[in-house]
């Protein structure tokens, strides 16, 4: 009786994570991580936000009308991950930007943006909270930014064509921050049996069926703006 | 005149509150020119877009050609293929490319032959004066060249009710003629036009009938005759009188006109009904 | 356009001083994230609910539902933590088994998740207090008295007010292409929101230009100084936030 | 009348070839009401921007209060506080979330003190009307509001000098009304005031002098009678006559008016001329 019971509550759970939203589903909620973990991702994120605030003080000062463009590229990342894009599975989701932000502004200038666009989804929509800023900003404005970027960049190296560097940029742009949130929450909750590493396989677990369609999607988003973009 | 387009006690609350519509009630006959009047955030542009069905009415309902609109996919598809928008700000509705392309967005959508766009596109870019234009970026042109993409992107659907909203703001004196004469020939050919403007002396000659909205309800319907003619209604709405009808009634208080005098609709009208003043004249 | 800003300046805590709300919200925001029992974010959500329905006027309704947020996060992430896989088998755990390999729970596994779900509940009581009684732009004032460096605060003054701006404008593209049947099958759905995307971002950058010509024309150089708002200190809610505060800590190290 | 800016045959080209201005001349006298007409994409705007110093002529130059502007950090920040502009979106001028914040932002840049700048701000609310809205955030406020919030912005940094670019587009016939009641205002305070519009309405009545615009040059000054008397040149600019001249140009030609009579420059002026037609003054 009991098994059976466990079975369905498991069952129903999964099902209503699964079916609940993929929407915003990789923002570790507000109080999710304990302190320590919290406070750990706060000290890891913090030399980024400085490096990304000089980087950008330094163009602003050459060129001040750049503070502005950069302000309403904030305005402009939040936004487009209030859009929804239809899944090839049929469900809709948000687009995380990622890729688009890191290429369009630089990953120094994204760890900044980022922060700042996670800290509205927190005060404006409860998406994320204050305690995992630091948490949320290392994954999905520091980690998948630098990815993609990367990526971009090597690919372009490489002599790939454009639409190939877009689309691996901003796939696994946004694939690598879902990784990397796995591995905060598994960092902060191992688990009993078989450690950090069986943890990050649960949450992975959880995220790929949910994130793995999005990043595709994503990716083809993003390739179609490039595209877009460069006609003019 | 069979109705068109029908709106029944339809009623509209945005997320935030804002009661857009109080049951709202009117008609668009088949191939007639009608104004909508009203200050800004009266309701028209809400009224609009539950025309073209992208808003869904909370009370009441729209009728189509008769039948109650039902919102499947289906439906919604056919209804805006019939009621295009031209919207205000033309830079909001164009995103392609090229000019051709743009035009070209709607019809394809329609899941036309690539044949039939070519058609629609060229008939489209014709009645509108931009085929000179055809391979420009959307971007590099001027803002009245954009107003007129923005006409032939919704003339392409070939739909048989035209919504232009505001379609003279921020247009120069030449540019609005042009639109307005544009406005002339697709009513000549059979569509219904409606208009919505802050320009009294554009609606009072130019429309067969006029709806007055404010505050997210109809408080005055009417011939522009009679419209202009409540001095009650144009303080409620905030509407400013035409000064065509300033003048003809001054020249009637004057003694100029008798009272059996026909209003005009246009200034030539008007200047015509002012007889010369000659000595014979001065004799009677 | 959102409902959490405008009753952030609509509530009937609006006027307090913005620094007292601020402080408040994060000191028991961070009681609720070291407190070792489940007892002290319990209290918490039930005294955060009541000033922000109570005293805040904030409607119960919204304020519940704004709970359900996060919730699949949690759910999701409260049921991995409870779920234990293994192939040792282990006396508490009750589950199904297959091939040799354990799923299911352990009493200890679902007491921690609990506690973590109740913990998640308490800081985002305090979270939804902040933002739904104090508007951004008093945020943004405190911001500047902390010393936070003025290129920072500037930019999120300017990606707040901008926000609305070009919120309006991706409605405006949105209902123009749907109205031509952008969206009307998945794959022109995807052409029609790359095109919103791309020119959305033409937009936001044409934008940028004028804003900062206009800015020029006003004097701009450097930094976007502006005129405080002065809130006068409100020592009745100091004094009951402090008191609250102090016995969850007396509390805590009590028990 | 003292000349308060001028321009001297000043050239503009932007840098993707467009040659925006070409020796424009023209001069703005202290406390008057100067309207700047022509089609979109004359080159007004770029002109506003050569006022405030945004733009640099690359021939020719701007002289204000009859010193040549020499563009040094300090001359500019005088310039930009004597010459101010309100563009026509407020959307793109207005920074900040909070109406008072805002309006602080001209004056601070002025290096005035905080008290002064509190004072300032308060009477440019009150002026404009808007001492009501202070607590609300920009995004709450209608297009009508928003502007305000514009003009009490500028109006704070006290210019002697404001340009309005276009201040009644997509205004509602009653906040038209208002903004240009509020203009009268700030011109009876002494200030000069240069408008651009496409209402040849507004302009006839409003303005004491008109400057024509059209590809980049002046091609015509003068007086609003002058202006709208000249048919080759209303033509050259694409613009339309005002109704008023229309109905009293047709009433001297039917011999009503006699040759010398004022030309009206009002719609009262106009009804004032007309005279009762009546049997004493039939028996003349």
């Amino acid at each position: 009786m009991f098994r059976r019971t466990t079975w369905l509550t498991l069952y129903l759970l999964l099902a209503m994570a699964l079916l609940a939203g993929p929407a915003f589903a990789m923002h570790i909620a507000e109080g999710f991580l304990p302190f320590n973990w919290a406070a750990f991702w706060f000290v890891v994120v913090l030399p980024f936000w400085f490096w990304g605030l000089r980087s950008i003080q330094q163009t602003v000062k050459s060129n001040p009308g750049l503070k502005m463009l950069l302000g309403l590229a904030g305005a402009y990342a939040f936004v487009l991950s209030a859009l929804k894009i239809p899944s090839v599975t049929g469900s809709c989701s948000h687009p995380t930007g990622v890729g688009l932000g890191a290429i369009l502004f630089g990953p120094a200038a994204m760890s900044i943006l980022g922060g700042i666009v996670l800290l509205f989804q927190a005060l404006l929509l409860a998406h994320g909270g204050l305690s995992t800023l630091g948490a949320n900003t290392f994954s999905m404005a520091v980690v998948g930014p630098f990815v993609a970027y990367g990526l971009y960049r090597l690919v372009r190296r490489l002599n790939g064509s454009m639409a190939v560097a877009v689309f691996l940029a901003a796939t696994l742009g946004d694939l690598m921050t879902y990784v990397t949130t796995s591995l905060q929450l598994a960092l902060a909750f191992p688990a009993q049996p078989g450690g950090v590493l069986a943890s990050m396989l649960k949450f992975m677990g959880i995220f790929a069926v949910t994130q793995l369609p999005l990043a595709i999607s994503e990716g083809i988003l993003t390739v179609i703006v490039f595209n877009l973009l460069a006609t003019y | 005149m069979a109705a068109l387009l029908e709106a029944e006690r339809v009623s509209f609350t945005y997320p935030d509150g804002t009661q857009a519509l109080q049951h709202v009630t009117l008609s668009i006959p088949e191939g007639k020119k009608i104004a909508v009047l009203g200050p800004n955030g009266a309701g028209k542009s809400t009224l609009f877009l539950h025309f073209n069905g992208i808003l869904r009415p909370q009370e009441g309902c729209i009728y189509f050609a008769g039948a109650r609109i039902n919102y499947s996919h289906k439906a919604l598809t056919d209804l805006r293929q019939q009621v295009g928008i031209v919207f205000q700000d033309p830079d909001s509705m164009l995103f392609s490319a090229s000019v051709r392309q743009e035009i070209s967005f709607g019809p394809l959508n329609l899941g036309l032959s690539r044949e039939e766009v070519g058609q629609r596109v060229e008939a489209a870019m014709a009645a509108t004066g931009i085929t000179g234009l055809q391979d420009k970026p959307t971007h590099f042109l001027s803002y009245g060249q954009k107003k007129r993409v923005a006409i032939a992107s919704v003339l392409a659907m070939e739909p048989r009710l035209i919504i232009f909203d505001e379609p003279t703001a921020y247009l120069d004196p030449r540019s609005t003629r042009d639109v307005m004469a544009l406005l002339e020939d697709i009513s000549r050919q059979g569509k219904a036009i409606i208009l919505s403007t802050h320009d009294v002396d554009i609606a009072y000659t130019w429309a067969d009938y006029i709806y007055v909205l404010a505050g997210g309800q109809v408080i005055g319907a009417g011939t522009p005759a009679e419209i202009f003619s409540d001095a009650t209604l144009l303080e409620a709405a905030g509407l400013a009188r035409p000064w065509l009808l300033d003048v003809y009634e001054d020249l009637k208080n004057k003694g100029w006109l008798p009272a059996t005098a026909p209003v005009p609709k246009n200034k030539d009208d008007l200047l015509g009904l002012i007889p010369y003043r000659s000595r014979s004249k001065l004799a009677i | 356009m959102f409902s959490i800003d405008q009753y952030a300046y609509s509530n009937r805590l609006k006027n307090i001083h913005p620094g007292e709300k601020v402080a408040f919200a994060l000191v028991t925001l961070l009681i609720a994230l070291v407190a070792p029992r489940p007892l002290i974010p319990a209290i918490i959500i039930a005294l955060m609910a009541g000033a922000t329905i109570g005293i805040a006027g904030i409607p119960a309704r919204f304020y519940l539902q704004l709970f359900l947020v996060p919730f699949s996060f949690l759910v999701a992430g409260v049921a991995m933590i409870a779920l234990t896989i293994t192939s040792q088998p282990q006396a508490s755990l009750k589950g199904v088994t297959l091939l040799g390999w354990t799923l299911g729970f352990t009493p200890a596994g679902m007491h921690l998740a609990g506690k973590i779900f109740l913990k998640s509940l308490g800081a985002a009581a305090c979270l939804y207090f902040l933002s739904l009684t104090t508007p951004i732009v008093d945020i943004l004032t405190v911001l500047r008295q902390l010393r936070v460096p003025a290129l920072l605060v500037d930019l999120i003054s300017l990606t707040y007010r901008f926000i609305f701006v070009l919120l309006a404008t991706v409605n405006d593209i949105y209902t123009a292409q749907a109205s031509r049947l952008g969206y009307a099958s998945l794959r022109t759905s995807y052409h029609s929101l790359g095109q919103l995307a791309a020119n959305l971002f033409i937009k936001t950058y044409r934008r940028s230009q004028e804003l900062f010509t206009a800015l020029t024309a006003r004097g701009y150089h450097e930094e976007l100084q502006v005129l405080e708002v002065a809130y006068p200190f409100s020592w009745p809610f100091l004094c009951l936030a402090a008191i609250f505060d102090l016995v969850l800590v007396i509390l805590m190290l009590l028990t």
